[in-house]
C-alpha cells in the first residue's frame, strides 16, 4: 500500500505542479497571480472534452486543441484584463481584481455553455492499469509525471540558456530596463501569457482525463491548490513549481493514507505555513539581496 | 432604485388570482442536477394545476447557488419583496438551516422537497418537509443491504464539508451498529474533490464487505469509477445523494449494484406514477428521478392545502391547512405530515442494474 | 417609507454594513501594505466564539461579540509573528491557507458541531424585540410593527459600530501611527533604518484587521441564526478582497464604497439570472480598466485638492524659471 | 568618542567586504569614507545601521555593543543615515517623508491619536513645524506637498537627508549624497554639511568627489578590498602613496 | 543625426519639457548641462520612448521616432545607460552584458565582450554575481558595458559618472572619447560639468524645461552665466 500511495500523491503531485508551472511563469514575467488561469485550465479541459466526445477527434488532436484554445484564451486575457494595467501607476492588486473578474466570468460562461454536471472521457482514455506487482498506474499518470517532468526541464532550460528565456528573465524583473535594452516587452509578456494558458489548458485535459471529472469549478478547486503549491516552491521557480506540487500531493495522500482524512486539507496547509515560516521566500526562492543599498 | 415600481403594490384582494410560491433551489453549481429536477418536477405540477384550474400557481424560481447568503438573500426577496404565500425549497439542507428561521419568523410555511438530514423541522412551526429524512431511509437501505449480500465489516465515507452528509454519516454509523456490523474505517472526502485514490486505496487494504457512501452525485460517481479501477468490487450502499441518475450517467458501468434507499421508484405499477412519468418524460425526455418526484408531489400538496384554507395570500392559513394534510395520494405514495412535520412515506430499495434503478428484491 | 422597512432591503443593508467592516479589516492591514487574506478566516473565529459564548453559556451577546474580536486577535497573535515575516504575495497566500486551516478544523470540533453549522443562534433583532416586549412594547409604536423596531434597530446598531470603526480608521490614517503604516508600506526597509518598528506595526495592523474580522463575524452570527464552516471558505476570503481593490485600497473610503456595491450588486443583478455572475466578472474587469487604483484612490483626492489650491493659486506661478536651482 | 568599530569584518559567501575595519570617530567630527568602488564603504554602512551584522568584530556606539539590534533601534539610539540608491517613500509627500523621520521622537500612541488628545495635537504641529524646517535647511522647502517620487534626483537625494535628519541624529551617514549634484550644488551640500556640523552632530561622509571631501572632512578612513589601507587628515591622505594608488590616482585633485 | 524640435514632454500634470530644442550632429559628442529637476533625464526618456512627447519632433538619422516604441527606438541604434543605473538585478553580470547585445545578430558579440572586460576588469572578476549585489560603482560600470553591448550609433548617457571613484571617472571620460573616437555619436548628461564640457564638442544648457544657452563647448565654458552657475565661479580648465 505504502508504494501505491506514493504513486497516488506523485500523480495527484504531478497535476498540482502542472498548473503551478502556468502561475509561475506569469508571474515570473508579470509579477502578478494570475487568478483566471485556474479557469483557462478547465475551458481547456471542456474543449478537449468536447474535441473527444462530440467531435470524434482523436486525444492528441484534443490536446492541441485545447492548447490552441488555450492559447487565444491567453491572447485575450492579456489584452482585456492585463494590457490596460500596465500603462498607468497602477496598484499591484488591480491585476488580481481583473483576472479575479475573467476567472468568474469564465467559469459562469462554462457553466451556461456546458452545464454544471460534472462529464468525463470516455473510459478508452483513461486506460488499463498496468500492474506493477508493487503498485498499479494507469497509462494517463505515467504521462502526465512525464509531461509534467518534461516540461519542469524544458521551461528550466528555456529560460536560463535561450535569448527568449533571458528576454522573459529581463522583462519580469524591470519592464523599462528590458525594453531599453532592446526587447519587444509586449510581445515577450503576450508570448508568456499564451505559453502559459495553452499549457494550463492542456494540464485541464490530462488532468480531466485522470480524474474522470471535468466540470465548471474545478478551476477554482485546482486554481488554490495550484496557488499554494505556487508560494511552497517560492514565487517565479520553476523547479519550486515542480517540487512544491509533488510535496502538496504527497502530503495530502499521507495525511489520508496514514492519519485522519478529514484533516487533509489542514495538513496540507499547515504543511504550507510551517514551511513559510521557516523560509518566508518558499522553497526555491531567493531573498531580495538588495538590503541596504 | 431596487426596482420593482409594478410589482409594489401586491394585488393581495383580487379573488381568484394566483398564488405566489417562492422557490429557492440550487440552479447553477456543482449539483445543479437536483436543482434542475425540482425545477422540471414543479414546472411540471403546475402546469397540470394551473390546467384544472381549481387554484392557480405562480411560481418565482430563485437560484441558491447551494450557498447559504444566496438563499438568505432569495429568501428574503421572495417573503418581502415578492410576498409570496408559501415557499418550497430550499435544496440543501445546510440552506434550509440557514433561511429555515427567517421563514419561520416571518410567518412563511416553507417546504422543501430535498432536505433530508435530522432536525430540519425542529427549525420551527413553519418548516415542513416532504423530503424523506435519511434517519428513515439509511436504516432500511442498510438492514436490506446486510440481508441480501450478507455483510459483516463495512467501511464509511462521507463529505465532511456537508451538513447532510455528516448527518447521513451519523445515521449510517448508527445503523451499522443497530445491525450488528462492523465499521472498520472513516473515510472523509469534501464536496467537490475529483481525487480519491488515497482513501481508496487504504479502505482496499482492509478488504471490507461493503462501502457505504453518505455524499453528493458528483463525488460518488467519481468514487464509483475510482473504486472499481482499482479493483474493489464489493456493493457501494449510498444515501440520498446517489437518487440521481446522473449518478448512472456519470458513473457508468461503475455504478451497477449500486444500493441506495428512496421514496420514489419510476417502474412502480401504478396509475399515478406511471402517468408522472409519460408526462414527464414527454416534456424533459428522460425519466423523472426522486428529486423531480418530490417536488412534483410538493406542489400538489401545496395546491390541495391552498384549496382547502381557501386563500391565495394567507401565510397563516396555508400553514395549518399543510399541517392538516393528510392521505395525499402522491407519485410517492400515500402523503401526511406528521405532528412534526414530517413525512410519513414508504421506502423502496434500489439496486442499480443495467443502468437503471430497480427494487432490489 | 416603506420599502425602507422591508425586511428583504433591510437584509441587504445588513449584509452591506457587515461587509462593510470586512473591508475596513482589510484596509487595515494593507495600510502597512500587508495583503492578508486571513480575514474570513479572523471572522470565523470571532463568529464561532461568539455564537458558542451566547449558546452554551448563555453570555449576552454585547459581551459575547467583543469577546470573539478578541478570540479573533489571539489568532492573529499566533500566527502574526511569523507573518509578518512574510512579503507580498506570499503573505497573501500563506494567510488564505490559515483561513483554510481554520475552516478544517472547525469542520472537525465537536462543539463546532462540523459541517452542520451552529443554528439557532440568539439574533439581535429578536432579542431586542423581546426587550421591547418586556418594556411593554410588544405591539411597537409610532406606527411600526416590533419587528420593524427591531429590525431597525439592529441597523442602527451596526450603523453605529461601522461608523466608529470609519472614525477608527480615519484618524489612526492622520496620526502618526498612520504615517508609520504608510511608510512601511512604501518602502519596508527605509522605514526600519528610518526609525520605525516594523514588526511591531505589522503586527499591530495585523491585529487591528483581525479584531475588526472578528467582530463583524460575531454580528455577522447573530444577524443570520446560523453559522458553518461553508460561510468562511476561500470565496468569501476573495470576496473582501474584491471590496478592497473595487473601491480603491488606499483610503477607508475606498473598501467600504466597494463593499456596499459589491454587496449590492449581486441583488440588482438578479434579474439577470443565468447572466448575473457574468456581469459581475465583466464589471470587476471593466473596473480594472478604466479605475486600476479603483473607485477612490489617495491620488483623486489629493489630484482634486491640489488642482483647487492650484487654480488659486496660478496668478502667482506664471513666471517662469522661478524653480531654477543655482 | 561617539562610535567605534572594533576589528570588524563582512563575508558575503567567499567574499570578504569588510575585513578586521577599526576606527572611530568623536562628537561632532567629520570623518570621510574613502576607497574605490566596491571597497566596503556602504557595507560599512549597512553594519553600523544594523541592516546587516558583522560576520566579526564589535561596535560600540556611546558605551553600547550595538551588534545585533534592530535598525530602528539604533536610529531611536541616534544614528541615521542615507541611502546610496535612494529610498524614498514615494507615494508620501515630501513633508510626510520627513516627518516618518520624526518617528522614533515622538510617541502618541493608538488611543491619542484616535481621541486627538491636546498631546497629539501638540506633538503633531510640533513634527510638522519641524519637517519644514528640516526642508528649508536642506534647500527643498517649496517642495512640501510634493510627492517624492515625482522630485528630481537631486532634489531626493537632499529630502533623504532632511528625513535622516529628522531623526535628531547625534551620528548622521551620508553615503554619497553629492551624487548627481553639480558643483553649485554640491557646495550648497558642503554647507548644509558644515550647518550640520554646527549642530553638534558628527558625519560619516561617502562620497567620490573629492573637492568636496577635502573641504568638509576633518579626518579620513580609507578602504581598499575591504581592509582599511590609511587613516589621517586630509594633507595625509592626499600624500600617501598607497591612497594615490589605489584610489585618488596621480593627478592632482 | 538626432533632431529634437519644440518638444514638451511631462508626468501627467506636470510639465517637465515645455519647449526643448536640440541637435547631434553625427560623430559628435554633445553634452547637455543643468540643474537639478531641470528636465535632462525626461529629454533622455523622451528620445527613447519612455516618456510620451506631448508636442514636438524627434527624428534620428532623418526618421521621426516620436512615439516610437522603446525597443524599435533601441532597434534603430539609440542605446542609454539610465540614470540610477537600472541593473537587472536577478540576473548575473554576464547576463546583464549578454542582455546589452540583444539584438545583435552579428558574430562579433564575444570580441565585444571581451573589450568590456578589458575596460572594467572588475566585471570580469564578479562575472557570476548577480548584479544586485555589486556595489554602487560597480554597477555604474555594468550599466555602462552594457550599453557598450549593443554598439550603438548613438549612446545617450545619463550622469555616467555618478558613484564611481575618481581614477574610474577619469577612466569614463577617457572612454567615452575613445567610443566617440570609434564612432559612436554621444549625448551626454553629467553634473561633473568641467569633465562634461571639456570633452565635448557642442553643449546644452537646460533650465526648468527649456534650453537657455547651446553652442561650441568652448563657448559655453568660458560663458559668465555658465561659470557663475555650474561651476561655482571657477573656469574650466
Ligand atoms: N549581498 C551581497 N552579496 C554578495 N556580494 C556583495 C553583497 N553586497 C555587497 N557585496 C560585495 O561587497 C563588496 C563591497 O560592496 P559595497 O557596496 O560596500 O561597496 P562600496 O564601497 O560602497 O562601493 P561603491 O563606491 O561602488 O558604492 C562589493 O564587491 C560587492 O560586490
Ligand atoms: N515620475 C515623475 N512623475 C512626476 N514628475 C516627475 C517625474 N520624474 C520627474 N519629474 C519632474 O520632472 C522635472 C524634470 O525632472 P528630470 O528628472 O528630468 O530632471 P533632471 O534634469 O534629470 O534632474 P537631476 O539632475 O536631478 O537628475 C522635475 O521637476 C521633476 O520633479
Ligand atoms: C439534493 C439532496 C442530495 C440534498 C440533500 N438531501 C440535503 O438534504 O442536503
Ligand atoms: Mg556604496
Ligand atoms: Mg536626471
Amino acid at each position: 500500500m505504502f508504494l501505491q500511495q506514493v504513486v497516488n500523491g506523485l500523480t495527484l503531485g504531478s497535476t498540482y505542479a502542472v498548473i503551478a508551472l502556468g502561475y509561475t511563469l506569469i508571474f515570473g514575467v508579470l509579477n502578478i497571480v494570475n487568478m483566471a488561469h485556474g479557469e483557462i485550465f478547465m475551458i481547456g479541459a471542456f474543449v478537449g472534452l468536447m474535441l473527444v466526445t462530440k467531435f470524434n477527434i482523436g486525444i492528441i488532436g484534443a490536446l492541441i486543441g485545447a492548447m490552441i484554445t488555450g492559447a487565444a484564451l491567453g491572447y485575450l486575457l492579456e489584452r482585456v484584463a492585463l494590457r490596460p494595467l500596465r500603462r498607468k501607476e497602477v496598484s499591484h492588486l488591480a491585476p488580481l481584481l481583473s483576472t479575479i473578474g475573467v476567472s468568474i466570468f469564465l467559469e459562469s460562461l462554462a457553466l451556461k455553455v456546458f452545464g454544471p454536471q460534472a462529464q468525463s472521457f470516455p473510459t478508452v482514455y483513461s486506460g488499463q492499469l498496468l500492474d506493477l506487482g508493487v503498485f498499479k498506474i494507469s497509462f494517463i499518470q505515467i504521462i502526465i509525471l512525464a509531461i509534467s517532468f518534461g516540461l519542469m526541464f524544458a521551461l528550466r532550460f528555456w529560460l536560463a540558456k535561450t535569448k527568449a528565456g533571458k528576454s522573459i528573465r529581463a522583462t519580469a524583473e524591470n519592464i523599462e530596463t528590458a525594453g531599453l535594452l532592446g526587447v519587444d516587452t509586449r510581445k515577450v509578456i503576450v508570448m508568456t501569457v499564451m505559453l502559459a494558458s495553452g499549457l494550463g489548458a492542456v494540464a485541464g485535459v490530462l488532468v480531466g482525463l485522470a480524474f474522470n471529472a471535468v466540470e465548471p469549478t474545478m478551476g477554482i478547486t485546482m486554481g488554490f491548490k495550484g496557488l499554494a503549491v505556487l508560494i511552497l516552491g517560492g514565487l517565479g521557480n520553476i523547479t519550486g513549481a515542480m517540487v512544491g506540487g509533488l510535496i502538496l500531493g504527497i502530503a495530502e495522500v499521507f495525511s489520508v493514507a496514514y492519519g485522519d482524512s478529514s484533516y487533509r486539507d489542514a495538513v496540507a496547509f499547515g504543511l504550507i505555513m510551517v514551511l513559510l515560516f521557516v523560509r518566508p521566500q518558499g522553497l526555491f526562492g531567493s531573498s531580495t539581496p538588495q538590503g541596504g543599498r | 432604485g431596487c426596482g420593482g415600481n409594478q410589482s409594489a403594490a401586491p394585488a393581495s384582494s383580487a379573488a381568484g388570482s394566483a398564488a405566489k410560491i417562492g422557490v429557492v433551489s440550487y440552479l447553477t453549481g456543482g449539483g445543479a442536477a437536483y436543482g434542475e429536477a425540482i425545477k422540471q418536477g414543479l414546472e411540471l405540477a403546475r402546469d397540470e394545476i394551473n390546467a384544472k384550474g381549481k387554484v392557480k400557481i405562480e411560481l418565482l424560481f430563485e437560484d441558491s447557488k447551494g450557498d447559504k447568503n444566496e438563499a438568505i438573500n432569495a429568501t428574503n426577496k421572495l417573503i418581502h419583496k415578492d410576498n409570496v404565500v408559501g415557499i418550497i425549497g430550499p435544496t440543501l439542507s445546510g440552506e434550509m438551516f440557514a433561511v429555515g428561521p427567517i421563514a419561520s419568523q416571518a410567518g412563511v410555511p416553507i417546504m422543501g422537497t430535498s432536505t433530508t438530514a435530522e432536525g430540519i423541522t425542529d427549525i420551527g412551526d413553519y418548516v415542513f418537509r416532504n423530503a424523506l429524512p435519511e434517519s428513515l431511509a439509511i436504516p432500511h437501505a442498510v438492514k436490506k443491504a446486510k440481508e441480501k449480500l450478507g455483510l459483516k465489516k463495512v467501511a464509511v465515507m462521507y463529505s465532511n464539508n456537508n451538513d447532510w452528509a455528516v448527518s447521513g454519516f451519523k445515521t449510517f454509523e448508527q445503523a451499522i451498529k443497530d445491525n450488528g456490523m462492523e465499521t472498520i474505517t472513516v473515510e472523509t472526502f469534501a464536496d467537490k474533490d475529483t481525487d480519491f485514490s488515497a482513501q481508496l486505496t487504504k479502505i482496499a487494504a482492509l478488504k471490507p464487505d461493503a462501502i457505504m457512501v453518505a455524499g453528493l452525485y458528483q463525488e460518488a460517481a467519481l468514487i464509483l469509477k475510482k473504486a472499481r479501477e482499482i479493483g474493489i468490487t464489493v456493493p457501494i450502499v449510498g444515501n440520498n445523494g446517489f437518487n440521481s441518475p446522473q449518478l448512472i450517467k456519470s458513473g457508468g458501468n461503475a455504478a451497477e449494484g449500486v444500493v441506495v434507499a428512496s421514496p420514489w421508484y419510476p417502474g412502480k405499477d401504478d396509475e399515478k406514477v406511471k402517468k408522472f412519468v409519460a408526462a414527464y418524460k414527454a416534456k424533459y425526455g428522460k425519466e423523472p428521478d426522486q428529486f423531480a418526484a418530490q417536488s412534483y408531489d410538493a406542489l400538489y400538496i401545496m395546491a390541495e392545502a391552498l384549496e382547502k384554507a381557501g386563500t391565495t395570500t394567507d401565510r397563516k392559513k396555508l400553514r395549518d391547512s399543510l399541517a392538516n394534510v393528510k392521505d395525499f395520494p402522491g407519485v410517492t405514495g400515500k402523503f401526511a405530515f406528521d405532528a412534526k412535520r414530517n413525512p410519513a412515506m414508504d421506502v423502496t430499495i434500489l439496486v442499480v442494474k443495467g443502468g437503471q434503478f430497480t427494487e432490489l428484491k | 417609507m416603506d420599502a425602507l422597512l422591508n425586511p428583504y432591503y433591510l437584509q441587504i443593508l445588513m449584509f452591506v454594513l457587515i461587509n462593510a467592516m470586512l473591508g475596513i479589516s482589510i484596509y487595515l492591514t494593507l495600510a502597512t501594505g500587508q495583503l492578508s487574506l486571513g480575514n474570513a478566516g479572523f471572522m470565523s473565529v470571532g463568529a464561532y466564539t461568539s455564537a458558542l459564548l451566547t449558546l452554551k453559556l448563555g453570555l449576552p451577546v454585547y459581551l459575547a461579540i467583543p469577546i470573539g474580536g478578541f478570540a479573533a486577535c489571539l489568532m492573529a497573535a499566533v500566527i502574526g509573528v511569523p507573518a509578518t515575516r512574510l512579503q507580498g504575495i506570499y503573505l497573501a497566500i500563506a494567510t488564505l491557507g490559515f483561513g483554510e486551516v481554520v475552516r478544517v478544523i472547525i469542520l472537525n470540533m465537536k462543539i463546532t458541531n462540523g459541517a452542520l453549522g451552529l443554528s439557532g443562534i440568539p439574533s439581535l433583532g429578536v432579542l431586542i424585540g423581546k426587550q421591547l416586549s418586556a418594556l411593554g412594547y410588544s405591539q411597537g409604536f409610532a406606527g411600526f410593527s416590533l419587528q420593524q423596531i427591531s429590525n431597525l434597530s439592529v441597523i442602527v446598531i451596526l450603523a453605529a459600530i461601522l461608523t466608529f470603526m470609519v472614525f477608527f480608521a480615519v484618524r489612526l490614517r492622520n496620526s502618526r501611527i498612520g504615517r508609520a503604516f504608510a511608510s512601511i508600506k512604501a518602502d519596508e526597509h527605509a522605514a526600519e533604518v528610518s526609525g520605525v518598528n516594523t514588526t511591531y506595526y505589522k503586527l499591530l495592523a495585523f491585529f487591528l484587521g483581525a479584531f475588526v474580522a472578528g467582530i463583524a463575524g460575531g454580528l455577522a452570527a447573530h444577524i443570520t441564526f446560523y453559522i458553518g464552516p461553508k460561510d468562511f471558505s476561500y470565496h468569501r476570503a476573495v470576496e473582501i478582497l474584491l471590496f478592497a481593490v473595487f473601491g480603491g485600497s488606499n483610503v477607508v473610503w475606498g473598501p467600504l464604497l466597494g463593499s456596499v456595491i459589491l454587496t449590492t450588486l449581486p441583488e440588482l443583478l438578479r434579474s439577470a439570472a443565468d447572466y448575473r455572475a457574468m456581469i459581475y466578472g465583466g464589471i470587476l474587469v471593466v473596473m480594472m480598466i478604466f479605475r486600476p487604483q479603483g473607485l477612490i484612490s489617495e491620488e483623486t483626492i489629493r489630484y482634486w485638492k491640489s488642482k483647487l489650491r492650484a487654480s488659486s493659486a496660478a496668478n502667482e506661478q506664471s513666471e517662469p524659471a522661478r524653480r531654477s536651482a543655482g | 568618542m561617539i562610535l567605534a568599530l572594533e576589528k570588524v569584518s563582512k563575508n558575503f559567501g567567499g567574499l570578504a567586504a569588510l575585513s578586521d575595519v577599526s576606527f572611530s570617530i568623536g562628537k561632532g567630527e567629520i570623518l570621510g569614507v574613502i576607497g574605490p568602488n566596491g571597497a566596503g564603504k556602504t557595507t560599512l554602512f549597512n553594519l553600523i545601521t544594523g541592516v546587516l551584522s558583522p560576520s566579526e568584530g564589535r561596535i560600540v556606539y556611546q558605551d553600547r555593543a550595538i551588534v545585533g539590534l534592530k535598525p530602528h533601534k539604533i536610529t531611536e539610539m541616534g544614528i541615521s543615515r542615507t541611502f546610496q540608491n535612494i529610498r524614498l517613500f514615494g507615494q508620501m509627500t515630501a513633508l510626510e517623508n520627513v516627518m516618518v523621520g520624526a518617528h522614533c521622537r515622538t510617541k502618541a500612541g493608538l488611543w491619542q491619536g484616535l481621541w486627538q488628545t491636546k498631546a497629539q495635537q501638540k506633538e503633531e504641529k510640533a513634527i510638522r513645524g519641524k519637517a519644514r524646517a528640516m526642508l528649508e535647511l536642506t534647500g527643498i522647502g517649496d517642495e512640501v506637498n510634493t510627492f517624492a517620487g515625482a522630485l528630481s534626483y537631486g532634489k531626493q537625494r537632499r529630502l533623504e537627508i532632511a528625513r535622516a535628519l529628522a531623526s535628531d541624529p547625534d551620528l548622521l551617514l551620508l553615503d554619497e549624497p553629492a551624487a548627481g549634484m553639480n558643483e553649485s550644488e554640491t557646495e550648497d551640500l558642503r554647507l548644509l554639511i558644515a550647518k550640520i556640523q554646527q549642530l553638534g552632530k558628527a558625519v560619516i561622509l561617502i562620497e567620490h568627489d573629492m573637492h568636496l571631501m577635502m573641504n568638509v572632512c576633518e579626518r579620513f578612513v580609507v578602504l581598499n578590498f575591504g581592509r582599511k589601507i590609511a587613516e589621517g587628515s586630509p594633507v595625509s591622505i592626499q600624500e600617501n602613496p598607497a591612497v594615490i594608488e589605489a584610489y585618488l590616482g596621480k593627478e592632482d585633485v | 543625426m538626432l533632431e529634437i524640435t519644440q518638444l514638451v514632454a511631462g508626468y501627467g500634470n506636470i510639465k517637465a519639457l515645455k519647449t526643448v530644442d536640440i541637435s547631434v550632429p553625427e560623430g559628435a559628442i554633445v553634452s547637455l548641462i543643468g540643474a537639478n529637476g531641470a528636465g535632462k533625464t525626461t529629454t533622455m526618456k523622451s528620445i527613447m520612448g519612455l516618456v510620451q512627447p506631448g508636442a514636438g519632433q524627434i527624428t534620428f538619422q532623418g526618421q521621426n521616432i516620436t512615439g516610437l516604441a522603446v525597443h524599435k527606438v533601441v532597434n534603430l541604434g539609440i542605446s542609454l545607460v539610465p540614470e540610477g543605473r537600472s541593473i537587472l538585478s536577478q540576473m548575473t553580470v554576464l547576463e546583464n552584458l549578454e542582455m546589452g547585445a540583444y539584438q545583435r545578430k552579428d558574430n562579433s558579440i564575444q570580441s565585444d565582450l571581451e573589450k568590456v572586460f578589458k575596460r572594467f576588469p572588475i566585471l570580469e572578476e564578479r562575472k557570476t554575481q548577480l548584479g544586485g549585489t555589486l556595489s554602487g560603482g560597480q554597477q555604474q560600470m555594468l550599466a555602462i558595458g552594457r550599453a557598450l553591448m549593443a554598439r550603438p550609433k548613438l549612446l545617450l548617457l545619463d550622469e555616467p559618472s555618478m558613484g564611481l571613484a575618481p581614477l574610474v571617472v577619469a577612466d569614463i571620460f577617457k572612454v567615452i572619447q575613445e567610443i566617440n573616437a570609434e564612432g559612436t555619436t554621444i549625448l551626454l548628461v553629467e553634473q561633473n560639468v568641467r569633465q562634461a564640457i571639456k570633452i565635448a564638442h557642442y553643449a546644452y544648457v537646460m533650465e526648468t524645461g527649456r534650453i537657455v544657452l547651446h553652442g561650441k563647448s568652448e563657448d559655453i565654458a568660458n560663458d559668465p552665466r555658465v561659470m557663475e552657475a555650474y561651476l561655482g565661479g571657477r573656469k574650466v580648465g
